[in-house]
C-alpha cells in the first residue's frame, strides 16, 4: 500500500535544563537566585542529608533502624524542590526525602523516628500540613491533586492566599496509573500543582529502559495536555529553577507542570535491597562523576566561596546537629499498645472499647 | 410537606449541607449537569455552581485519592462512586489511604470524606452493577460503612457521615431508591452513627438486615405476624463500627436470630454477627443464628437475580427452622 | 528572571488520517483495499449494526430487553475495526460494540442474550477467543496487553503464528489509570497490540473537553513511547486503513499503538440516559452531517455503486436477518437457578454443593 | 536431601512448573535478575530465561490485568506482588474479572492464575508491608484463596495453585519464610486445595490458624500439652474454600474452639468460621467459639506490631477461657 497522505494535528518539544556541568562549570548565567549565600544554604542541607542518610544506614545495620531510604547522590532533588518552594505550600513527598524534608523544616529525629517504627515521626512539627512520607507508589500524587485542589478552592471560595501542592514521585511510579490519572486531572481542572520525578534510573532492580518505551519521563505530560520539563537532577541550580519556576506559574493560575530530574541512584534501594545482585558496576562509577554535591563544592570553591576548612567546619556542625538528633531518637520511649487505637478515629468507638481495654491490660477478652 | 423518596432524601441531605458548611464539595462521574445517573444530585450543580459540584473525569482511583488529598486540607469532599461495582479500583486509597491518615500522622492530618454509591441487585442492571461487597469494606479499620433503608434516615445519616471526622462510606441500596415516599422535614437533624434501629418490635424471633434486604426482611415479619409469630427487625445501618449491643438486648428477649443480607453468604458479614452473638450471647441462644444471603456466586446477569437474593419465601423458611429447632446434643 | 537556555531532547508530531470528507469526496487516493464490494461489504454491516441497535432500543423500551448502548453514528469505528482483523487475531472489546462484533462474526442473538441478561451470550459460537464485552471501564486495555503477550509468547515460544490483540475503549476511559498502563505495558515490552479509542466526545454526561486537556487522544500514546495516530471515525475507509497498518506494523514485530478515531454518539449514552439533559442541540445537528454511512453512501453512489433500489433491497434482506434472530432471542428460555454455579468454577467445590443443592430446590438451608 | 525453608519450597515449585510446563510464566516487579525482593524467585530468570521470568513495570493493576488476558489465552501465568500490602490497585481485576470470566463466558474462557504475595506482619518492616486482609479476598466468589505454613505444605499447595484451573490467591506468609528448615522432595506432587490439614491431635480444644500464627498456637498447644491439656490444631491452608468438615470432625471430639488469626477482628475470616460452627455443629458446642485476632486497628508502625499481633499468651488465656466455660444461661 502506498503511503497515505496526514495531517499534522499537534506537535510537542520537550527540553532539558542545565546550568552547572559535570565539571561545576555554569553553562549559562545562573539564575537570579543563585546568590553564593543561597548556594552555600543549599549546599549545606545537601551535605546534611548526605550524612543524616549515611547515619541512617548505619543504624539500620546495627539493629537500631527500621528499612531506610538513602537519598545518596540524589540530594539535588530534595533541596532544591525543598527550597523552591514557599512555607506555606504543601509538599507531598513519597519517601525517599531527605533532602526535601529538612527544607520543609522537619526534624531529624522525625525522620529517624518514622523508619524507626513510631508514628509519632509523621506528627511533623514544623510542617503541619504537608503529607506524611508515602509509601505505596504514586499514591501521593493523586493526594497532591486533591491538595491542590483544595488550596485552589480555598483561595477562590474562602478568600485564602494563592499556594502550590508540589509532589514527588520516583521514575519508577510514573508507570502507575495514580501518576497519569493526576497529571491528567491536574490539566484538566488546571490546579495549582507540580510533580517532581527523581529518575534516579532505578525502581529497586528494575531498570529505568524496562519501566517505559518513552525516551524521557518528562514527555509524559503530554498525555495530560500539560507542561513536561527535563532537567539535570545532579544540578541543583537547575532543579530549584525549574521547581520554583512551575510553582509560581501554578500560584499564578496557569496550572500543572511535570518535572523529570534527572540522578542516579548511588546507593541500594533500601537497607533491605543489595544492588550488587543487579546493577552493572560501571554504571555507578559514571555516576559517580556526576554527583551533585561535589558539582556544586566546585562551582563554590571554583568561585571562591568554598574551602577545605570551611568543608571541616561545616561537617563539624552538621555531626554535631546529627548528634543531638540522634541522642533524641534513642531517648524515645515507645508508645504504650493502647496508642494504636488512639488516633484510629477522632473518638473511639463503643465497639471496640473491649479491645481497646483489653491493649491496656484491663481485663476483657 | 411533600413526601419524598430515599434517593430525594439523599439529594436534600446533600444539598442541606452544601448549603450549610462553604468545605462542602461533591464530586463524582456525571454529579453535574446530569445530576447523576440515578439523579441523586439532580440539580445541586445548578443551585450551588460548578466550583462546588464537579464532573471528574472518567476514573474512580483518581476519585478516591483526590478526596483524600482534598480531605486532609480541611475540605468536607462527598465524592460519588456511579455504582458500587466500579469502587474497586479505589480500594487502595480507602483501605490504605483514607483509613489511616489520622492514625499514621497522629491525629494531625485527617480524612473527614464520605464515598457514597448505589448498592445492591434487582433493578434488572447490565454486569457488574449489582455488587453488595460491603463486606470489604466492614473489615478496614478505620472506616464507617453506613446503609440507609428508609428516606428519613437516608438524610439523618448521609448528614451524619457528612459531618463526621472520619471516612464513611455510604452505600445506596438503589433497588429502594424510589420504593416508598415519606415525610422528611429538612431540618438538618443527624443520625447516630452507633446505633442499630429497631424497625419492628417482637420477642419471638430477630431478624437483622439492611439495605433493600429489608423489604422482604419486613415482609417477612409480616408474614409471621399473621401467624401470631412476632419477630423484632434489626437494621444496624450502620455496619462499622457495628452496635451489637443492641442486637443482644434483642436476643434477650427472642434467644433466636436470623440474618438477611444480598451479599455472598462467604464472608458475608453475616458471619460476623453470628460471631459476636456467640460470644456476647451464647447461653441466650436456643438455636444457631442463621443466615439468609445471596449464593457464594457471582451475582448473575439479571435473568437469575431475582434467584440470588434473598426473597420473603427463603426468609420465611428459615426463620420457621430457626423458631423450630430444638437442641439435639448434650447441652 | 531572564529566560533560561534549554535544549530540545525530544519531539512529536500527531497526524489525523482521512479518506473520504463528509460529503463522501475522496480527499485521496484510497488504500487498495478499498474496492467496491469491500466498500460494500462494509456498507452493508453498518447499516445492519444500525438496525439492530435501533431495535434493540425498542426492546428496551417495552421491556424485552435491559439497558443498551447504541452505537449509533459511530458504527465506521467498529465494522472498520472489525474488518481491519484477521479472524485468528483476538478482539478485547469494551460493551459499545455492534458492529464490531457482526465483524467478528457474533450472532446478533448472543448480543441481545448479553443484554437481556443472560451470560450465555458471551459464550461466542464463532469467535471462542475474542474476549466478552468488558463493562468495567478500560480494563479490557490491560487484559488486550495480557492476550498480546499471550500470542508474542506463543509465536515465540510455542511455534504458533503471529497474531495481534485490538482492543477498544471510548475517550472517557483514557482517562483512567488502566488505559495508560496498557499502553506503557505494550510499549516497552514491544507487544502486538492495537488500541482503538472511539472518541465520540461523550462520557455518559461528561465532555471530552472534561475528561482532558490533552488536545489530542492520539497524543497520550507519546506517554508510553508508542505511535498515536488519530483517525476520521466516521470514515470507515480511514478507520480501516489505520487499524488494518497498525494490525500488520504489531504482526510484523513492530510493537503497539494507539488509535483515536473521531467520530459523535448520536444516541442517548444507553437506553438508561437522557441525553437532552446535558447535550447542546446544536451539537448533535453539527454531527449528523458528518454521520458515517450516509457518507459512504454518498461515495457509493457517486461511483455508482449503489442505488434507492439497492438500498431497499438491502433494508429488506437485513430485516430479515434480524426477525430471525428476534425469534431466536424470544424462544431463549431462562437458564435454570443452579446455572449461576455451573461455571463459577471448573468443578463445584465441595463447600458449595449445600447451596447448588437449595437452588436446585433439593433442600438445604 | 538438603532441608529448605518455605521461601526456598516457593521457589522449588516454581521452578517445577516452570520446567514441567511451557505454559507457565512468571512476572512481577523484581523477580527476575534480583531475585524477587524476598528471592523467591531466585535464579528462576537465569535459568528460564527473560521470556518467561519477567520483571514487570511497577503497577500493580497492570500485574492483575495482563495475567487475567494471559490467562484467558491459555498460559498459566504466575504472578507476584510485592507485598500483600500493594495488591489493593489490584483489586478490581481480581474481582471483577480473574474471578468472573469463566462464569462470564459460561466456560468459554478461563483464568488459571496465580497472584502470589508475601503477607502478615512480624519482620519490622515499613507501614503497609505487613498486611493480612485475606478476608477481602475470601469472600469474593470465585476465587481460592491459599496460605502455606510449612515448607512442604508452600510446595505442594504451591503446585495444585498453579495447576489449579481457575485463580488462585497464593498468600505466603513471610514471617516464616526462613523460620524453619524441612526436607521437601521435589517430586511434582501437589497437595489438595479442598482440605484441612490437621497438625496436631487432641480431644480437648481445638485450635484453628493458618500462617505464621500458627508458630504461636503451636506453641500455646504445646505448653497446654505440658498441663495435659490435648489441643487438636488444625490448619485450614486453603482459605476458600473452606474444608468445614474437618473442623467439625474435630469438634465432635473436642466440642470447644478457638480460631486464631493475625487480621482485624471485625469481619475476619474467624467470624465466618465461628458462624458455620455454629451452623452446623450448634449442639455440640460447650463453649463460644472464641477468635484471638490481630486488633481491629491499623496494623501499626513496627515499635508496636508484636502487640497488635496474638501473642502465645493471649492464645493461652483465651484458650483457658474457653476450656473453663460452663453454660450459664437457660439452656
Ligand atoms: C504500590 C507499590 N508497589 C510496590 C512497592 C514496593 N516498592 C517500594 S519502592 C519500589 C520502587 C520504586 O521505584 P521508583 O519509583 O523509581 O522510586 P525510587 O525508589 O527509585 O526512588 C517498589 C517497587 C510499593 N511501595 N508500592
Ligand atoms: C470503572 C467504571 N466506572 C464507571 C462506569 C459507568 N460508565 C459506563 S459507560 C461510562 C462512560 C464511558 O465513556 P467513554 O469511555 O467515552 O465511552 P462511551 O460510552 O462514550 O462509548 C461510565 C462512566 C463503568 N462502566 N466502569
Ligand atoms: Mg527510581
Ligand atoms: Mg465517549
Amino acid at each position: 500500500m502506498h503511503k497515505p497522505r496526514m495531517h499534522l494535528v499537534a506537535s510537542f518539544d520537550i527540553a532539558h535544563l542545565q546550568y552547572l556541568d559535570e565539571q561545576g562549570h555554569a553553562t549559562q548565567e545562573l539564575p537570579d537566585f543563585a546568590t553564593p549565600d543561597t548556594l552555600l544554604a543549599m549546599y549545606r542541607q545537601m551535605a546534611l542529608a548526605r550524612l543524616v542518610d549515611d547515619r541512617a544506614v548505619k543504624l539500620q545495620r546495627t539493629g537500631q533502624l527500621g528499612t531506610y531510604p538513602s537519598t545518596l547522590g540524589q540530594e539535588a532533588i530534595g533541596v532544591g524542590t525543598g527550597a523552591a518552594l514557599q512555607p506555606q505550600d504543601v509538599y507531598c513527598p513519597y519517601y525517599r526525602e531527605t533532602g526535601a524534608l529538612l527544607e520543609r523544616g522537619v526534624e531529624i529525629e522525625e525522620i529517624l523516628a518514622i523508619w524507626g517504627g513510631d508514628e509519632r515521626g509523621q506528627n511533623y512539627a514544623h510542617a503541619p500540613e504537608d503529607l506524611p512520607l508515602c509509601v505505596p507508589i504514586a499514591t501521593q500524587l493523586l493526594h497532591a491533586a486533591g491538595v491542590a485542589f483544595a488550596l485552589k478552592y480555598q483561595r477562590d471560595q474562602l478568600g485564602r492566599p494563592a499556594r502550590v501542592a508540589v509532589a514527588s514521585a520516583g521514575e519508577g511510579a510514573t508507570s502507575k496509573g495514580d501518576f497519569y490519572e493526576a497529571l491528567n486531572l491536574a490539566g484538566v481542572w488546571k490546579l495549582p500543582a507540580v510533580f517532581v520525578i527523581n529518575n534516579n534510573q532505578w525502581a529497586i532492580s528494575v531498570a529505568r529502559s524496562a519501566q517505559t518505551a518513552a525516551q524521557t519521563i518528562a514527555q509524559k505530560a503530554v498525555a495530560a495536555g500539560i507542561p513536561g520539563l527535563q532537567v539535570d537532577g545532579n544540578d541543583v541550580i537547575a532543579v530549584r529553577a525549574a521547581v520554583a519556576d512551575a510553582v509560581e506559574r501554578a500560584r499564578n493560575g496557569a496550572g500543572p507542570m511535570l518535572i523529570e530530574a534527572l540522578s542516579y541512584r548511588m546507593c541500594d534501594h533500601t537497607t533491605a535491597d543489595d544492588a550488587s545482585r543487579y546493577r552493572p558496576e560501571a554504571e555507578l562509577a559514571e555516576a559517580q562523576k556526576r554527583e551533585p554535591l561535589v558539582r556544586l563544592g566546585r562551582y563554590l570553591r571554583a568561585g571562591g566561596y568554598w574551602s577545605n576548612e570551611a568543608e571541616s567546619e561545616l561537617q563539624r556542625e552538621l555531626a554535631e546537629i546529627l548528634e543531638r538528633a540522634l541522642a533524641d531518637y534513642r531517648d524515645r520511649q515507645k508508645e504504650p499498645p493502647t496508642a494504636m487505637f488512639d488516633h484510629l478515629y477522632a473518638a473511639l468507638p463503643e465497639a471496640f472499647l473491649d479491645q481497646y481495654d483489653e491493649l491496656a491490660g484491663n481485663g476483657g477478652s | 410537606m411533600a413526601q419524598i423518596t430515599l434517593l430525594e432524601a439523599v439529594t436534600q441531605a446533600l444539598a442541606h449541607e452544601l448549603a450549610a458548611d462553604p468545605r462542602v464539595v461533591v464530586f463524582g462521574q456525571d454529579v453535574g449537569a446530569n445530576g447523576g445517573v440515578f439523579r441523586a444530585t439532580n440539580g445541586l450543580q445548578q443551585a450551588f455552581g460548578a466550583e462546588r459540584v464537579l464532573d471528574t473525569p472518567l476514573a474512580e482511583n483518581m476519585i478516591a485519592g483526590i478526596a483524600v488529598g482534598m480531605a486532609t486540607q480541611g475540605l468536607r469532599p462527598v465524592a460519588e462512586f456511579q455504582f458500587m461495582g466500579f469502587i474497586y479500583p479505589a480500594l487502595d486509597h480507602i483501605l490504605s489511604h483514607a483509613a489511616r491518615f489520622r492514625n499514621r500522622t497522629r491525629g494531625r492530618l485527617s480524612c473527614p470524606l464520605v464515598y457514597r454509591a448505589p448498592y445492591g441487585g434487582g433493578i434488572h442492571a447490565p454486569e457488574h452493577h449489582s455488587e453488595s461487597t460491603e463486606a470489604i469494606f466492614t473489615h478496614i479499620p478505620g472506616l464507617r460503612v453506613v446503609v440507609p433503608s428508609s428516606p428519613a434516615r437516608a438524610y439523618g445519616l448521609l448528614l451524619a457521615a457528612i459531618r463526621d471526622p472520619d471516612p464513611v462510606i455510604f452505600l445506596e441500596p438503589k433497588r429502594i431508591y424510589r420504593a416508598a415516599k415519606q415525610e422528611v422535614p429538612d431540618n438538618g437533624e443527624a443520625l447516630p452513627l452507633d446505633r442499630c434501629f429497631v424497625l419492628r418490635e417482637g420477642q419471638d424471633l430477630t431478624l437483622i438486615a439492611w439495605g433493600a434486604a429489608l423489604k422482604e426482611t419486613l415482609a417477612a415479619a409480616d408474614q409471621l405476624a399473621a401467624e401470631g409469630i412476632e419477630a423484632e427487625v434489626i437494621d444496624p445501618a450502620t455496619l462499622k463500627p457495628l452496635d451489637i449491643h443492641t442486637v443482644i438486648d434483642s436476643l434477650e428477649k427472642t434467644r433466636r436470630c436470623v440474618v438477611v443480607h444480598e451479599a455472598a453468604r462467604f464472608g458475608g458479614l453475616g458471619g460476623e454477627i453470628a460471631a459476636q452473638i456467640n460470644e456476647y450471647a451464647f447461653d441466650l441462644l436456643d438455636a444457631p443464628v442463621a443466615r439468609v444471603t445471596g449464593y457464594d456466586t457471582v451475582m448473575p446477569y439479571y435473568r437469575l437475580e431475582y434467584d440470588y437474593l434473598p426473597s420473603v419465601e427463603r426468609i420465611l423458611a428459615v426463620a420457621r427452622e430457626t423458631l423450630d429447632y430444638r437442641a439435639g446434643g448434650a447441652r
